[in-house]
């Protein structure tokens, strides 16, 4: 028989076509996927094994802003908290966090967009059933006060002859800013997960009562890890603490996610996805307990801080890819749907 | 915005804020009279100058159209279905023959051989999850209560794609040099047509009428007794596919008569669309944000000062 | 089209005042959107014809517009197809406007690797003096058995069966007055 | 039909929802059978056995229609005793000579009251020229008038005699039981008794059934005899010319019925006039007593005014009554100048120029490759279509090019290329598969260089006038009195520099010629009525007359069909006299009453005196029915009121043909040139009469009686798919139509697929002893192997749309057919032969020819004597040919 149709739809720049030998009458048979599963193998009928549903048109830019995203949201919170209770070495670091983490994400939505000169077109409307619309407006509101507070914190590090006339205005603001920014930014780590969450696509949907929280904790563990990096030791307490605490949100709301997912869970464990999170695991732990033991030493820190992040950036990239694999195979569409309808529990609309 | 805006039987048009919209156009494909011509899927083409997909054989009986897409707006499926085989084992040989070989003396038993033929479309869910993720306001409800795209509002962010239940739009890849490349296209159900009061390309086409055009309360009607004829007839396997408005799209504005289960043609068996759970999402969205609101202040809090 | 268009130009306004508070319809659509018209009502003319692919004779009705063919579809009118068309009938339009389309003579001479090109007029005449020496040099005044036969052998012929019942004339009647008699059509294969 | 006229197919589906059941009676299930209620697999080229045994059904039970076939057949007309039937002669009939494969019909004539045995004077001279019609395909006259039948033949209405047609008909398929048919055509007993069942019990007073067919069921060695069968079993059900009945040809061209009334074939003039040949016509006179036979009934009475308005129609005022109206200018053909034949002419040299008129032989004709060796031996070739077709580009991508039989730098072909004008670039009338004529306004003009053939042909002969101007050579007569001067379109768009006037000429004029009008006013005639023998009418087709009927192009009626009756008659226009159901007298009983209200069509209105209904009557509007033929009567006054088929010499449908048919009287089953299984039914193999080239180019695989038919054990059989037009030309260039099938493929059934290591989607090989062609191969169970003759027979489907040319590229399936034709009208048998398949794709290069020879010494091809052809028992050859000499005899004895 073929490899395992990891075909994605017709026509997809890269995909191929489904090639295996497709019989010419139903392909009723095993699911071909990759490496076997402890989920006994449900047989499902298809059209010739094609997607039912079809995976996003979005390249692996989304999975990185996922995880820009949650560093710059996390980083204004670290920011307005460390502004509060006068710990500039973190609050310098939380806002470049932001406003880099801004950056990158302005870049990679525009970049990801079949038509990007029509960018502005998010702000026609305001679609409340659009996650994405919604989360357009929370970034519009949030983007220009992080911006400002980390455009004050830039100036204020020019030297002083030049912080005169309108610029010493920009200094005044960057506190309120900051603050707003502070406020505004879970709601940027939070909006990504409904984003995903609210499509057909089996795993991320299955997954829309944990994955706002794996997000969140995983926003808090990046940018905590940033801040353990660029932060000096002595102020960064509170981004290990707030490191460790993502950390350990993202980690059991992602088990608790899993059991909670059905038949899609298995796209987690297999595949590029089931890779991704292997050591999405690893690295979030390691970097947590180093958080947690390694407060001291400089090299622990920056250590420990890399490996959330990169904990995190696995979590994103895991997460996409299983959304991705759990649309292009049709056993996951169908099997779920294929029970509720002989247990006679169709979704059904009452009175 | 009433009470079904999110789920449940809806008059679209109306809850799109039309005022004295005119009934809800939309198709009923009876695809017990579809002899798989394509008719429909040039027709189509020809009228919205929708460019080739490929020019490549798929070996998967008649269908070289590969699925509904954004270059492909009607999607004609061709299932040969093998005689009913009593309790053979559905060992998978390998070979193509899935299922007990065709026994050599074909003439002692009655293969009730059968070659299904479907025109699949896009549905104009009474609930399109499209057109509510749709973040710039691109796709709407006509006042025909159809689903369509403005491509000059566009901007290829590619989220309908992943909304949609039945895998039907997409965004446009190529060929070189198509002015739609990078947005999303799919069936318009001819709204330009309809605003002239004229048919669809497809359904003017359709040398059998399996694809019926007209408004879809009287389509409802139409394909009841379809189906109940049909019975009678014995064609027991006969069934309707989205015309029921309490379904998890709220019913569809193009509705189907199927011979075999709906996977069998590539259609989902119990297709939900998926704003009916974004309240939820919404509130635990709000729940992990305030959490981590929370979480960070208590980062701070704790901290000898 | 019936519902007259918001002056509001930002569609956030109008849901907020159209009814259409969750940005479904009325609210978001565009100046073209509203404005849409199809080609078929915008032809400068139609002509009524009928299938060149097979021969049930489906009716077709093709819109021209600025002297181009912008649209073929069947017509209702007619008791053949009642406005049906098949996937070859559909793709009508493709045909008559195709890029593939020859639009020059073409012209490979004699031994020849690649072809050549010509004018209308010359090829004509090139065509004219082929005919006229073939139908001398394989005149038959009689035939081998000394009968009366005045043909040539010279020239033979094979017509397609989508030409026109006048054409299928012209070339019967010039030919049989040429003598040519191997004259043959898809009719008979 | 669903595959290949899926609109005219939305009529069958309507039916079926109103309870009408659809069999589909095929090799392959195709679209077609998957709406159809019933599909019934059958081995290809075994129709006669079947339909045979249906019709023995008929006949055993007494189950026909029997008011219908007593009044509107010859079934009760009595045949002469000298007739012997195939079941006494191994499976010839009386009157067979062996050496020139030919029969005399002496024997097969009726038994006419003065004498038995006696053939009346219009029937005598046709029995020697039967060697003649076979060659000029004098079955294509037929095709308009019946076969000739002078004086009274002996009737017995009882049918209880054991010599009248019903009887012979009887005895005639007697041999074909169900079992038979389950032997012969692999068609169980059961599926076959549910369709006898079906058609006889939908077939009566009250309903009707239809048979329907297309084009590829004429692509047969007995093509002719197929649909005579068919008739024989409409005509003994009562379902001819009634509503819901009749026998529908499905034509794949747009207008093939036109391309035969107004033929650019090379036996016929326009209305089915024959073209003439020197032995008997050599004047006027001759050539029209042979055709209207003095003495026959029926509207061919009139040969002569149709033949003088034609020749009036050519020549004008040079048409005069002292030189025969210029008939002398008339070439004469002398047998056979089929295409076929010009084709394998142009290889041995003999042939000059050859003009392609939007056909592309190179992939739609049978033998490919000799195709394509003919055009390479050219002196010039002019091609007119819309693409770069094959048959255009042969010279450089030819199959031949790759095995090196054609070098571009040898061969000697001028070739030019130019573009046509498309349908819609054009004005003019298509006829359609009922006969009906539509006319197409012109929607824009064509581009570029692109011109109709009305433009092409008639400045072609203008030019070719101009050259001969001078002449004083007699053979160049007939060109300069050429009525040639036809209104033309101002230039406008079209015209180019050139002196003369490059204007497209009136399609309308040239309509109106071919309608026929006044010579003395321009009045166009209305009807075939009024032309005349004295050179006062000129006509260009005697049976498109009344196209024009008062100067109003019929042609473009478009009275829309919801303002006018089921029937639509001002929709277009049908010849003949815009009759949309021919022979609709035989829709009401000899009484002149409908059969029965629900299939009430055409009827004796007794006050009114005439025939009413929904159609045009397809008889004379004021003969009652009780009107009988005075004696001695002929021509239209012969015709009686019971007498509906009113073309046919006799008035009646012909269950038997006593002659006008070359290989016999009746359809009898005899197995396609090529395969694998012996006549289970007669000693005679393949029928006796085919056209025969017997040339080392063309070579046919081995069948039993001889040996080595078992190196091609597969039978083939090739058609069409929804999505492509006949060889391509209008398909494989359209991106919409040509991603719907892209690639040329070949169906096997898994069971064959098993056998030969087929993979499904990999590729295959297919050969025969004229060449192999490649394909993807689908394995499907939509073929499935049958059981013939006690053992298991696979059938192999291949597509044939594909050539070298277009937006998808493949082999040519007509390469693998060789060139043996119907002895009626040689038609070509592409539709049934036998193959080898073998997986993996073919050899390239010269390696193709040592396959296809490899298999050929393998089956002996060329070595061995020439297959013999006529294979029945020696005893009967001579038993059949003592039946044509003592015929002889009578004739000298007198």
């Amino acid at each position: 028989m073929s490899p395992a149709p990891d075909a994605s739809t017709h026509g997809d720049g890269s995909g191929t076509q489904v090639r295996h030998g497709g019989s010419p009458g139903r392909s009723r048979g095993r699911s071909r996927g990759g490496d076997r599963v402890m989920v006994p193998d449900a047989d499902f009928t298809s059209y010739y094994g094609r997607p039912i549903v079809k995976a996003a048109p979005w390249e692996h830019d989304i999975a990185y802003y996922l995880f820009t995203g949650g560093v710059a949201a996390g980083s204004s919170l670290l920011a307005g908290g460390a502004d509060l209770t006068d710990r500039p070495g973190l609050r310098r670091a939380g806002r470049i966090g932001s406003l880099v983490g801004l950056l990158l994400s302005i870049v990679a939505l525009v970049h990801d967009l079949g038509k990007p000169s029509r960018f502005l077109n998010m702000l026609r409307v305001v679609k409340l059933t659009s996650p994405m619309s919604v989360g357009t407006w929370i970034l519009s509101l949030h983007g220009p006060f992080a911006g400002l507070a980390s455009a004050a914190e830039l100036v204020g590090m020019l030297p002083t002859r030049w912080q005169r006339g309108p610029v010493r205005l920009l200094l005044r603001l960057g506190r309120p800013a900051g603050l707003v920014g502070a406020v505004t930014a879970p709601p940027v780590a939070a909006y990504t997960a409904v984003l995903l969450a609210d499509t057909a696509t089996p795993a991320w949907h299955a997954a829309h009562e944990e994955l706002p929280f794996v997000f969140c904790g995983s926003a808090a563990a990046a940018s905590g890890g940033w801040a353990m990096v660029t932060a000096p030791i002595a102020e960064a307490g509170p981004a290990r603490t707030f490191a460790v605490g993502g950390a350990a949100v993202e980690l059991v709301m992602a088990h608790r996610m899993e059991t909670s997912m059905g038949l899609a869970a298995e796209t987690l464990h297999t595949g590029t996805a089931g890779r991704w999170m292997r050591a999405s695991k690893v690295l979030t732990a390691t970097g947590a307990a180093g958080a947690l033991l390694g407060g001291r030493s400089r090299v622990l820190s920056v250590v420990s801080g890399t490996a959330l992040m990169a904990g995190s950036f696995c979590t994103r990239m895991g997460v996409y890819e299983a959304g991705m694999a759990s649309a292009r195979d049709p056993k996951y569409t169908v099997v779920p749907q294929r029970e509720r309808v002989e247990r006679g529990e169709q979704v059904r609309h009452q009175g | 915005m009433g009470p079904n805006s999110l789920f449940g039987p809806l008059d679209p048009a109306s809850d799109a804020g039309y005022t004295d919209a005119p009934k809800r156009k939309g198709f009923f494909t009876d695809t017990s009279v579809c002899i798989g011509c394509k008719a429909c899927e040039v027709a189509c083409k020809e009228w919205n100058d929708v460019p080739e997909n490929a020019f490549e054989m798929l070996g998967t009986s008649y269908d070289n159209s590969h699925s509904l897409n954004a270059n492909q707006w009607r999607h004609v499926a061709f299932i040969e279905k093998p005689a009913a085989k009593p309790s053979a084992p559905s060992v998978d040989l390998g070979m193509p023959a899935v299922g007990a070989p065709v026994s050599d003396v074909p003439q002692d038993e009655k293969p009730d051989f059968q070659w299904l033929m479907s025109s699949d479309v896009c549905k104009h869910c009474t609930h399109a999850a499209c057109l509510d993720v749709c973040p710039t306001g691109s796709l709407f409800r006509s006042e025909f209560g159809t689903v369509v795209v403005q491509d000059d509002i566009c901007n290829g962010c590619g989220y309908c794609v992943a909304a949609c239940p039945y895998g039907v739009i997409d965004r446009r890849r190529g060929p070189e040099g198509d002015p739609k490349v990078g947005i999303a296209q799919k069936c318009t159900l001819c709204y330009d047509r309809l605003t002239d009061g004229q048919r669809p390309a497809c359904a003017a086409a359709c040398p059998t009428e399996s694809i019926q055009y007209g408004d879809v309360d009287e389509l409802r009607e139409r394909a009841t007794a379809r189906v109940e004829l049909l019975h009678e007839r014995g064609v027991m396997d006969a069934r309707l596919y989205g015309n029921d408005p309490d379904d998890g799209v709220g019913g569809t504005g193009a509705m189907f008569l199927l011979l075999d289960e709906p996977e069998v043609y590539g259609l989902p068996p119990d297709p939900v669309v998926t704003t009916k759970d974004l309240p939820r999402m919404f509130t635990r969205a709000g729940m992990a944000g305030t959490a981590l609101l929370i979480g960070a202040a208590l980062s701070f809090v704790r901290r000898r000062p | 089209m019936a519902e007259s268009r918001s002056l509001l130009p930002w569609p956030v306004l109008r849901q907020l005042t159209s009814g259409d508070l969750l940005g479904r319809g009325k609210a978001v659509r565009s100046r073209r959107t509203d404005e849409v018209e199809p080609r078929t009502s915008t032809a400068d003319r139609v002509a009524r014809s009928v299938c060149p692919y097979c021969a049930v004779g489906c009716g077709q009705k093709i819109f021209v517009k600025d002297e181009k063919i912008v649209q073929i579809e069947g017509d209702p009118d007619s008791p053949v197809n009642r406005g049906r068309l098949c996937p070859k009938g559909s793709a009508s339009k493709n045909l008559v406007t195709s890029s593939l389309r020859e639009t020059t003579i073409k012209y490979r001479r004699p031994h020849g690797t690649e072809w050549e090109d010509l004018d209308l007029t010359t090829a004509m005449e090139m065509v004219a003096d082929r005919v006229v020496k073939s139908r001398r040099d394989a005149w038959q005044e009689l035939d081998e058995k000394d009968r009366r036969v005045r043909r040539t052998m010279g020239i033979a012929s094979l017509g397609g069966a989508t030409l026109d019942n006048e054409e299928n004339y012209l070339i019967k009647k010039l030919f049989t007055a040429m003598g040519a008699i191997q004259i043959e059509n898809q009719a008979r294969i | 039909m669903a595959e290949a006229h899926p609109v005219g197919f939305q009529w069958v589906v309507e039916a079926q929802n109103r309870g009408a059941k659809v069999i589909h009676v095929d090799p392959r299930f195709t679209r077609t059978s998957a709406v159809a209620d019933k599909h019934v697999p059958i081995r290809v080229g075994s129709d006669i056995a079947f339909l045979g045994g249906i019709i023995s059904y008929v006949l055993e039970n007494g189950l026909d229609f029997r008011d219908y076939v007593v009044n509107y057949t010859n079934a009760a007309t009595i045949v002469s005793d000298r007739f012997e039937d195939t079941d006494d002669l191994d499976g010839l009939f009386s009157g067979f000579d062996p050496d020139k494969r030919t029969y005399d019909p002496t024997s097969w004539q009726y038994d006419v009251e003065d004498e038995p045995g006696q053939q009346s004077a219009a029937q005598a001279d046709d029995s020697e020229e039967t060697q003649e019609q076979r060659d000029s395909a004098a079955g294509m006259q037929h095709e308009a008038h019946g076969m000739q039948v002078e004086g009274k033949p002996r009737r017995d209405e009882t049918l209880q005699h054991p010599r009248c047609v019903y009887q012979v008909l009887r005895r005639h398929f007697a041999r074909y039981t169900p079992e038979v048919v389950e032997q012969t055509c692999g068609v169980s007993q059961a599926d076959f008794l549910e369709v006898c069942r079906a058609w006889t019990e939908n077939s009566g007073r009250e309903r009707t059934t239809a048979l329907v067919y297309s084009v590829g069921w004429t692509q047969h060695s007995v093509g002719v005899q197929y649909i005579r069968t068919g008739a024989i079993l409409q005509l003994l059900l009562g379902n001819m010319g009634r509503p819901g009945g009749g026998i529908m040809a499905l034509r794949g061209h747009a207008s093939i019925q036109g391309s035969t009334d107004i033929p650019t074939l090379f036996n016929i003039l326009p209305g089915y006039l024959p073209m003439p040949n020197p032995d008997q016509h050599a004047t006027l006179g001759d050539y029209v007593d042979s055709i209207r036979n003095p003495g026959s009934k029926g509207f061919w009475s009139k040969a002569d005014a149709y033949t003088v308005s034609l020749l009036k129609a050519y020549w004008g005022e040079a048409a005069t009554p002292d030189n025969d109206f210029c008939f002398d200018y008339l070439p004469k053909i002398t047998g056979d100048h089929g295409t076929y034949r010009t084709v394998l002419d142009m290889i041995d040299g003999k042939v000059s120029g050859y003009f392609l008129l939007g056909q592309n032989p190179a992939v739609g004709s049978a033998h490919g490759r000799a195709q394509r060796l003919g055009m390479a031996n050219l002196d010039w070739l002019v091609v007119r279509d819309l693409f770069e077709i094959e048959s255009a580009s042969f010279w450089k991508d030819a199959p031949e090019v790759a095995t090196g039989e054609i070098v571009p730098e040898e061969c000697a072909t001028e070739v030019f290329l130019f573009p046509a004008a498309s349908y819609a670039e054009k004005e003019g009338t298509f006829t359609q598969t009922q006969r009906m004529l539509q006319w197409r306004e012109k929607a824009v003009d064509p581009p570029g260089d692109c011109r109709s053939e009305l433009w092409f042909f008639y400045h072609l002969g203008r030019m070719v006038r101009e050259r001969l101007a001078d002449s004083t050579d007699d053979r160049d007569r007939p060109l300069l009195d050429l009525a040639w001067d036809y209104p033309v379109h101002d230039e406008g768009a079209l015209g180019s520099e050139g002196a003369q006037a490059w204007g497209e000429p009136s399609a309308e004029a040239v309509l109106k010629e071919i309608n026929g009008y006044d010579v003395a006013t321009g009045r166009p005639l209305s009807s075939f009525v009024e032309m005349k023998a004295d050179g006062s009418t000129a006509g260009g087709c005697w049976i498109y007359t009344g196209v024009f009927a008062d100067g109003v192009n019929q042609a473009n009626r478009r009275k829309s069909r919801h303002d006018q009756s089921f029937v639509a008659p001002e929709w277009g226009w049908a010849w003949p006299m815009n009759r949309r159901i021919l022979y609709n007298r035989a829709s009401a009983d000899p009484d002149g009453k409908p059969w029965s209200e629900r299939k009430a069509y055409v009827w004796w209105d007794e006050e009114q005196q005439q025939w009413v209904g929904d159609d045009v009557p397809d008889f004379e509007k004021t003969k009652p029915p009780s009107y009988r033929a005075p004696e001695g009567s002929d021509g239209i006054e012969a015709i009686e009121g019971i007498d509906p088929f009113i073309m046919q010499g006799d008035g009646k449908g012909a269950l038997y043909v006593p002659q006008g048919l070359i290989d016999g009287p009746m359809p009898t089953h005899y197995e396609p040139v090529e395969s694998p299984f012996r006549n289970p039914l007669y000693g005679q193999q393949a029928n006796p009469t085919r056209m025969d080239y017997r040339r080392d180019d063309n070579p046919m695989n081995p069948a039993p009686p001889e040996e080595h038919s078992d190196v091609f054990p597969f039978v083939f059989t090739t058609s069409r798919l929804t999505e492509h037009h006949t060889a391509g030309g209008m398909s494989r260039y359209l991106e919409h139509l040509a991603e719907l099938q892209p690639e040329m493929f070949v169906e096997v059934s898994p069971t064959l697929a098993r056998e030969r290591g087929l993979e499904h989607m990999g590729w295959c090989h297919v050969v025969t002893a004229r060449s192999a062609v490649e394909g993807r191969v689908l394995v499907t169970e939509r073929l499935r192997p049958l059981r013939v003759e006690g053992r298991t027979v696979h059938q192999v489907w291949m597509p044939y749309h594909w050539g070298g040319g277009g937006l998808v590229t493949g082999d040519s399936a007509n390469d693998l057919f060789g060139i043996t034709l119907d002895p009626n009208v040689l038609i070509q048998e592409s539709k049934v032969g036998t193959c080898d398949v073998r997986p993996g794709r073919r050899p390239t290069g010269p390696a193709l020819r040592e396959l296809v020879a490899d298999y050929g010494r393998r089956a002996g091809i060329g070595d061995q004597l020439p297959a013999r052809i006529v294979t029945a028992s020696a005893d009967a050859q001579a038993r059949s040919l003592a039946a044509a000499e003592t015929s002889d005899d009578d004739q000298e004895g007198q």
